[in-house]
């Protein structure tokens, strides 16, 4: 289904859904810096401008708690967290590299274990999608297979048009709910012009190329040249919209606290520190290459697909300039 | 003989850090002396001052403390001769830092308290008490305990205020 | 999994009276951890510590919680009574509700709440205690004592006698010190060498002491019980081994007219000398500086005299290390001059008394030296400048001392006393002369000290006057002393043919060097500083350390030989055993996650921290890492809380238990 | 001879009065050594030794101000006399280490403290900024022969950390400039003491009984006249001297000069350009003796001028 | 009007370290050069280790090159050759940090040979590295800059920074700060520190952060809670700036690193205006034997004690 809605309506339609207790999700400003949060009123919206942060934490929180024990003498009483109780999400405004990582993720956690956090949460959000038309010399989505208008991974896509107001487009049963819940805000579509893509400048990459040296260069001198400078945090991966590793801890004290689940990145020294003390990537350059691996590598030998989506994030918020793109890129020109 | 007593709606919670030495004993000897002072604090024994780290007072904040107090032996009385010197300066710092990050220092108190000083020390855990309670609850880290994540979160009461605002 | 028992005493009433302790057991009961609980009227009595032996049998408990007076009271008491039950005592914790709960509460709803949250804590706490073995150090059973005055002579005699050997080291080329250079000795006027040298024999006969002189402490390391100390032994430029001492060297030194130190340099002595005749040991020493031979490489005439052969031009400086257990402290002092004081000092000189430069104005010392039958004039009191006797004598006190605006506060202590002698010594010389002293007040505490002084008045004529001098000038060959009378409101002048300063007490020159070797503390003078004050006068912060006479502070005497017999005490308790045995409370480091900043070892006050290599099993070295001496430390914990990684913890008091005791609120 | 220093001058009462040869010797040595001199506008009393005996917020605030009023001028603050020099030294002091009367005299002057200003005795002034090389080179007629016993009286050095003019007890600053232009210094017993000051009027016994020790002392040791660098003592040793010698039945015959006075004579300034004229203890004998001054002068003496 | 900043030197900068490095390589003073290379994006440098004299023509000096390499040399970072000597490449905010780390026995100076820059300025951040040099692009850091010539170095190019006189942003921002209420200030705070996610990303990048167990890593205590939540994020930049306290020399690599922008360089600096107001003391200047916060005098303040 194509339909067309104006600016205005477009408003409308967030502060409808805002108001019918829908949790709209879209790129706003906190605190000096964009990220994808629940608006409190359309105007809040930032559409211009990429967040920091992916739009994976809809699905996939920064945090989350999972449980909550406390004793009382001999007893221990146990809450779960009943994820029946999410509310219904749209995640509205997401860049197509951005919501091109959400089937990714579906893929692992619905994978061997089902994790009904993220599933229920999956199942109870819109993906609404927003076409690039600006892009930096960090982007690299076409390098990786993807358009700035790409729409897997979205129920609804828009693309803004010259003049204002998006096209949109649905691909999902989903999408056509949303536009029949307030179908008197959409028209059916102008005839004007979508204004111009994005245009990232990084050639696109010969993945198989690359997965080919990977799968023969676990041990290479390369790594160290690649990854000396590496620093080990983790912004990499929590800009990630694709990375998806977490830590579960307890918290709290013997007599009453919460396991909660929250982010883990490759980088860290501890992300593989065995209580033994033995550390088997016990060297910058070996998490790095962790992160390469499974990126082009790993995820590929089991989902058939390539963890990356090109948004640049790694690449501008790396504190010592690491650059994924140009590594693939010198990975591809390597002798198989 | 002894003042009416009043009842009070809020009971600060107030933890004191001391020396064992100087202000432990001070303690003591208010109870030797069968002084009376405000039930609110708990007594914390280290050896020295010097063994005081900082964020045993962050600590104390989180786990809901109102007041904090940390107290021992006068410059120059220190038994490990200098102990009291070193938490001097560390203390000075990290109050600032304190106040700085928008902890109210009235909350927060320093002392030095000799093991002869059982009046003093009933004036500063009474005044420190006293302070902390008209001051109300110290809300803020206990708020912050309570915040999860914006996408952990299930119904914030944010989100419930900007809805019926709409 | 920790069984942990909690015991609730009544203390009679002293709790029960404010605090329900039958509600604290029932509801400190139900902690996670906590497998009995009870109360009990007494714990402290006999039939309560049995109860606590028995539970812990009985319910198989691993550790313990008494809920009862201060830890300061009975926590001994305790742990005692669980290691009989066969647990480590630091497995044992109190939980004061006592003095911190039902002495200061009324409201026994309140102080109940109270005391079940003080317990609780203790609860979360003990669950984090460890095992602490008890520590202890080897302790090697010989003794330093550095410095050969009385001080250093009574400590070494005493630790000697006791059987353990000792190492006496002397600066100077004999023993004796300054007691040696007083004529007579207040308040009995015995006679100070008469004393002084027959304990200066029995040292050097004594058969457990080795005897260095002309020696200094170049190089102390390790800690109480095994310390090693390197000693120079400066060129004596005589062999002590072939020395008869017989003298003949010195008698036909050619260089006569050197300035004899020992005498105040008013008497003079040779190039080849023994200071004075008495001295221990009786082996002279060349003084290079002035000694023909070593100026000129001609005359050794000494060489040539010396039947057997003990001169040895040749001789250099040995460094010598001996291990020892302790050390015993006792440089003495040194006096004050009046002499124009470095620019930039605190302490400043007298330019008012011409900064020492009227012959006839001489310090104590040299009135000593003077009156002493053993001196350069034969004890005769005679004036420097002419040999004259002098028939006026006006003695100032307070020379220096009590004096803040020359820069040093604090009270000699002996001038009062040694000037009421030196009028005794001066009217019983010089019957017709007229001893004047002036005066603040006189200081005369000590046993039959003030009868001295009153005496001096009374019997010797002196006359005092209260007040202070203002100037003091040659007019031909007499000295005006301006002062003032405050008694009788008026200024006084006196035509004096000498005149005697009662200069200030000061330690040793180079006090600050030594205690820099030895890791001790010193006051702003540099005199050493004791570990406590009152209760540990004789001992420094630094363990295995201990301070005998006027180099801790001025003394006279009776007071030094007191305090040396002390340090002795000292010595020998910790000789008495063979281990050393402390309480385990000390910081430990670990090291796999040390880096090395050593921001411990700054702040660590005793010097307990040092720097430790670790290196692979092929010798290199992988990384440096600080390692706390537990010999040393004093468990005061400011490393830990220093330390950014938290790589020291002090045993007993961990983050763990801390952390802990804060969460159980 | 032209140079680079500059200072703001506080003369102080006696200059205005009973020592004003000295007041105009000193601004005839500067000219003549090319020193600027600019006398603080609107000066006043320093309260001298009477103020702070009575009020000490009152001498305090006193010195105070007038520092303020210095604070104008470009340059340190030149002072002749050793009262004032001692007050003004003692207010900085004072009022640097102790914050309450700090702020009482701000309070008291309703404006705040301006007490970086350096004080300095002219003495200072002679033998540190200018130096003694230059003063030497400055001499024309150096004082050849003279034996001067230079006289520091009591407040000049003292107390202790104070005016750190010199050592409190054992000063040598006058004679290295007496030595500087040629005199010869005598050692003697009697610099540092007091000369009664201004018990002038109030105890004149004891004054005499002072002043005599001092001017005995300093014949003793074979001076020919003092130096002095205070008005005060001044006073004390020259308009007494001949009192005292009648007291005492003894006879002095030491003419008393300011240090300026001495220095500028040294320069070649002529006596009516350094008031000679107007010291009771007439130096003109001795100048004539010693060859300093022409004899031709002496028989002109009466037409000198005295104070301005 | 955004001023721009003169950084015409930095062409001439970048040669004289290419010279420099290419003799001290080649001579064998050193085995490694730690400096600043050009990488695959517009303008934009990252930070490289080089070993061979043929090396040395990868070197650069642009307003891209805001890293403080220092943290390179420390034992967080385990793989940098530590045989031999070793070149770095330091401007005189980084310097600071040499310092520092050499007081705190990381580092010994006569291992390493300092190629200093006189330095103008570099850029705030380096998500856009192709942004031209201006007033407002300028780092914070370098608005307050006191050491745009490094001084104690073994080779500094001839060239000087020319360095205009800015508002010094972080004075200005901190005495905002001190003068709103404790309450406001919180509220700042927890807006800001809620943005955390935890990445380390400014623990990682800082060189005082050299612990080889973080603190806030342990479990046994948990002193601060790992996960990214208000609270634990709290406690985890008060930590840090009270570690940092006295040895921060305000290289703002924590800031500028921030994927979330928080302005961690404003606590540090308020920290160090503190020690210098208490202590007089200044951080970076010389090798001091103890930093302000271990050691003191009996004359310390203690108006603050009851």
């Amino acid at each position: 289904m194509q339909k067309y809605i104006s600016q205005q309506n477009f408003t409308a339609l967030l502060d409808a859904l805002i108001k019918q207790g829908t949790r709209v999700v879209a790129p706003k400003l906190n605190a000096g810096t964009v990220l994808y949060e629940p608006l409190a009123a359309a105007g809040e919206m930032v559409a211009d401008q990429l967040p920091r942060r992916s739009g994976k934490e809809a699905f996939f929180p920064l945090c989350e708690e999972i449980m909550s024990y406390e004793k009382t003498g001999q007893q221990v009483a146990l809450t779960d967290i009943d994820p029946a109780r999410f509310p219904e999400t749209v995640l509205i405004g997401v860049r197509p590299c951005d919501a091109a990582a959400i089937p990714v993720l579906d893929a692992v956690f619905s994978w061997d274990y089902k994790d009904e956090f993220f599933l229920e949460r999956r199942r109870k959000t819109t993906v609404v999608g927003l076409a690039c038309t600006t892009a930096d010399d960090a982007c690299f989505c076409t390098a990786v297979g993807i358009s700035p208008a790409e729409t897997r991974g979205s129920d609804l896509f828009l693309s803004p048009l010259v003049g204002g107001g998006y096209r949109c487009e649905s691909y999902s049963d989903k999408g056509e709910a949303l536009i029949n819940s307030h179908s008197a805000l959409f028209a059916e579509p102008s005839g004007a012009e979508a204004l111009p893509l994005a245009e990232p400048q990084t050639e696109k990459f010969d993945l198989k190329k690359v997965k080919a040296w990977l799968d023969e260069h676990f041990e290479d001198p390369a790594w160290d040249s690649i990854a000396t400078r590496c620093v080990g945090c983790g912004a990499c991966a929590f800009v990630c919209p694709a990375c998806h590793c977490f830590d579960i801890v307890d918290e709290g004290t013997e007599k009453k606290g919460k396991r909660r689940k929250s982010w883990d990145a490759c980088g860290f020294w501890k992300f593989t520190h065995h209580a033994s003390g033995h550390n088997p990537r016990d060297q910058q350059p070996k998490r790095y290459r962790n992160r390469i691996m499974h990126k082009f590598k790993y995820y590929d030998d089991k989902f058939g697909q390539t963890l990356c989506t090109g948004c640049g994030r790694c690449i501008r918020l790396c504190p010592v300039g690491i650059d994924i793109a140009a590594i693939v890129e010198e990975i591809s020109k390597k002798e198989v | 003989m002894h003042p009416e007593k009043t009842s009070h709606t809020f009971e600060p919670k107030v933890i004191a850090f001391v020396c064992t030495w100087c202000t432990y004993a001070g303690a003591d000897l208010a109870g030797t002396s069968r002084m009376q002072y405000p039930s609110n604090v708990r007594v914390l024994k280290f050896p020295c001052t010097g063994r005081i780290d900082p964020v045993f007072i962050l600590k104390a904040f989180q786990q809901g403390a109102d007041g904090v107090l940390v107290s021992g032996c006068h410059p120059g009385d220190c038994h490990y001769i200098a102990g009291n010197f070193h938490a001097r300066r560390r203390f000075a710092v990290f109050r600032k830092l304190l106040e700085f990050v928008g902890v109210d220092l009235n909350r927060l108190q320093f002392s030095w308290v000799s093991a002869a000083e059982g009046g003093k020390w009933v004036e500063v855990v009474t005044d420190l008490t006293e302070r902390v309670r008209a001051m109300g609850p110290m809300t803020e880290f206990k708020e912050l305990a309570l915040e999860e994540q914006w996408s952990g979160v299930i119904d914030t009461p944010e989100l419930k205020e900007a809805f019926s605002q709409i | 999994m920790s069984r942990i028992g909690v015991f609730i005493c009544h203390c009679g009433e002293n709790i029960s009276r404010t605090v329900d302790v039958e509600r604290v057991a029932r509801e400190v009961g139900l902690l996670p951890g906590v497998s009995f609980s009870t109360d009990y009227k007494y714990m402290c009595s006999d039939p309560g510590q049995n109860l606590l032996k028995n539970a812990i049998q009985e319910q198989k408990l691993t550790h313990i919680v008494v809920a009862a007076c201060s830890p300061r009271m009975h926590e001994k008491t305790f742990r005692k009574a669980v290691e009989a039950a066969g647990l480590n005592p630091f497995l044992c914790e109190m939980a004061n509700i006592r003095e911190h709960c039902s002495w200061v509460h009324e409201n026994k709803e309140e102080a109940t709440v109270k005391a079940v949250e003080i317990v609780g804590m203790m609860v979360e706490r003990i669950k984090k205690n460890r095992i602490l073995p008890g520590i202890t150090v080897p302790v090697t059973k010989r003794s330093l004592v550095i410095g050969g005055g009385i001080a250093g002579i009574q400590a070494a005699l005493d630790i000697a006698d006791c059987g353990h050997e000792v190492i006496l080291v002397e600066r100077e080329p004999s023993i004796g010190g300054h007691m040696a250079q007083l004529s007579e000795t207040f308040p009995t006027l015995d006679c100070s060498q008469c004393i002084m040298t027959p304990k200066m024999v029995d040292v050097a006969n004594h058969p457990k002491i080795t005897l260095h002189t002309f020696s200094e402490v170049e190089l102390v390391e390790g800690y109480i019980g095994n310390f090693q100390v390197t000693i120079k032994k400066k060129a004596r430029s005589v062999d002590e081994d072939k020395c008869t001492g017989c003298g003949v060297c010195m008698t036909k030194c050619p260089q006569k007219k050197i300035p004899n130190k020992f005498d105040q340099n008013i008497g003079l002595r040779t190039a080849i000398y023994v200071p004075f005749p008495q001295a221990v040991p009786n082996t002279p020493v060349i003084d290079r500086a002035n000694c023909t031979w070593f100026k000129t490489g001609k005359c050794g005439v000494c060489q040539k005299v010396c039947g057997p052969g003990a001169v040895d031009f040749e001789q250099e400086d040995r460094l010598i290390v001996e291990a020892v257990g302790a050390i015993v402290v006792a440089t003495g002092f040194d006096l004050y001059t009046i002499d124009e004081k470095p620019k930039g000092s605190a302490i400043k000189g007298y330019g008012e008394f011409g900064h020492g430069k009227i012959p006839d104005v001489i310090d104590g010392m040299t009135f000593e030296r003077l009156a002493s039958a053993s001196g350069p004039t034969g004890g005769k009191i005679l004036r420097p400048s002419d040999g004259k006797e002098p028939k006026q004598i006006v003695f100032i006190q307070c020379i220096g001392s009590r004096a803040r605006e020359k820069g040093i506060s604090y009270c000699s202590k002996v001038c009062c006393m040694y000037t009421a002698k030196h009028t005794m010594l001066y009217h019983h010389k010089v019957h017709d002369g007229q001893a004047y002293v002036f005066f603040m007040d006189a200081r005369t505490p000590g046993k039959s000290y003030d009868e001295f002084w009153r005496r001096s008045i009374e019997e010797e004529e002196a006359v005092y006057i209260r007040g202070m001098v203002s100037r003091l000038y040659q007019k031909g060959d007499k000295i005006v002393v301006m002062g003032s009378d405050i008694a009788v409101g008026v200024q006084v002048e006196i035509e004096a043919d000498m005149v005697v300063l009662a200069t200030a007490i000061q330690p040793q020159k180079g006090a600050d060097t030594l205690a820099q070797k030895l890791g001790i503390s010193y006051d702003k003078y540099h005199f050493y500083s004791e570990a406590h004050a009152k209760l540990r006068p004789v001992e420094c912060a630094t363990a295995g350390i201990y301070l005998a006479g006027a180099c801790q502070g001025p003394k006279d005497i009776p007071e030094t030989v007191s305090q040396a017999s002390a340090a002795a005490a000292k010595v020998m308790t910790l000789f008495s055993k063979d281990q050393l045995e402390r309480e385990p409370i000390v910081a430990r480091v670990r090291e796999a996650g040390c880096v090395g900043c050593f921001a411990c070892k700054k702040v660590c006050a005793y010097g307990a921290i040092e720097e430790k290599e670790i290196r692979d099993r092929q010798g290199n070295l992988i990384k440096t890492v600080a390692y706390v001496n537990p010999g040393v430390c004093a468990g005061c914990g400011t490393c830990q809380a220093t330390c950014p990684s938290k790589c020291v913890e002090l045993d007993g008091y961990t983050d763990e238990q801390i952390v802990a005791m804060i969460e159980a609120l | 001879m032209t140079n680079d220093l500059k200072y703001s001058y506080y003369p102080g009462c006696s200059l205005h009065a009973s020592a004003g040869e000295y007041d105009l010797s000193t601004r005839e040595l500067f000219r003549h050594l090319g020193i600027g001199l600019t006398e603080i506008p609107d000066w006043f009393c320093c309260g001298a030794t009477p103020a702070h005996n009575v009020d000490e917020l009152l001498s305090l605030s006193l010195c105070a101000k007038n520092l303020e009023l210095a604070d104008s001028i470009e340059g340190d603050v030149a002072v002749a006399c050793a009262a004032c020099f001692s007050r003004l030294k003692t207010a900085q002091h004072i009022l640097g280490e102790n914050d309450v009367k700090r702020k009482q005299v701000e309070q008291a002057l309703d404006a705040p403290l301006k007490l970086d200003g350096n004080v300095k005795h002219l003495l200072e002034i002679l033998a540190k900024d200018l130096g003694l090389e230059r003063l030497a080179a400055s001499v024309n007629k150096p004082l050849t022969g003279l034996k001067v016993a230079c006289y520091y009286g009591c407040l000049l050095t003292r107390p202790t950390d104070v005016p750190n003019l010199d050592c409190a007890e054992a000063p040598t600053i006058m004679e290295k400039i007496i030595e500087a232009v040629g005199a010869e210094t005598v050692a003697w017993t009697h610099r540092l003491e007091c000369c009664g000051a201004n018990f002038t009027l109030s105890r004149p016994g004891v004054v005499i009984q002072l002043t005599n020790a001092i001017l005995d002392a300093a014949k003793a040791a074979g001076a020919d006249c003092i130096m002095v660098g205070c008005p005060l003592c001044h006073g004390n040793l020259d308009i007494r001297q001949k009192e005292i010698e009648k007291v005492y039945s003894t006879s002095y015959d030491l003419p008393v000069f300011y240090l300026t006075q001495l220095v500028g004579l040294s320069v070649g300034l002529s006596p009516e350009n350094l008031g000679l004229g107007a010291m009771i203890v007439s130096p003109f004998p001795l100048l004539t003796e010693k060859k300093l001054m022409e004899t031709s002068l002496l028989d002109n003496q009466v037409s000198l001028p005295g104070i301005r | 009007m955004t001023q721009s900043i003169d950084t015409s030197s930095y062409s001439a900068i970048t040669e004289a370290i290419q010279a420099e490095a290419q003799r001290v390589l080649g001579d064998g003073t050193v085995t490694a050069v730690i400096g600043y290379a050009a990488a695959r994006r517009k303008g934009s440098a990252q930070p490289i280790v080089i070993s061979q004299a043929d090396d040395a023509a990868r070197l650069i000096f642009t307003p891209a090159c805001v890293n403080n390499l220092a943290v390179y040399l420390t034992k967080a970072k385990k793989e940098i050759p530590r045989n031999g000597r070793i070149g770095i490449v330091v401007k005189g905010c980084d310097l600071k940090a040499l310092v520092g780390l050499m007081g705190e026995s990381q580092l010994k100076r006569e291992n390493l040979y300092l190629i200093g820059i006189p330095c103008s300025g570099v850029l705030a951040s380096t998500i856009q590295p192709d942004t031209e040099l201006t007033a407002d692009t300028l780092a914070s850091k370098c608005r307050e800059c006191d050491a745009h010539q490094p001084t104690g170095c073994d080779f500094v190019p001839p060239q000087l920074p020319v360095a205009p006189e800015l508002e010094k942003k972080y004075q200005a921002e901190i005495s905002r700060l001190e003068a709103l209420t404790p309450a406001e200030r919180w509220a700042y705070w927890k807006e800001q520190f809620a943005k955390c996610i935890k990445c380390y990303a400014c623990r990682q990048v800082c060189p005082f952060c050299f612990c080889e167990q973080c603190l806030c890593d342990r479990n046994k205590p948990q002193m601060v809670e790992t996960t990214p939540r208000p609270a634990g994020n709290t406690a985890w930049h008060i930590v840090r700036a009270m570690h940092l306290a006295g040895r921060c020399a305000g290289c703002a690599e924590c800031e500028r690193v921030c994927p979330m922008d928080i302005p961690l360089n404003l606590l540090n600096r308020k920290m160090a205006k503190e020690l210098k107001e208490l202590f007089d003391y200044e951080a970076g200047f010389e090798v001091n034997d103890k930093g302000p916060l271990t050691m003191f005098t009996e004359k310390d303040d203690q108006s603050f004690i009851k």
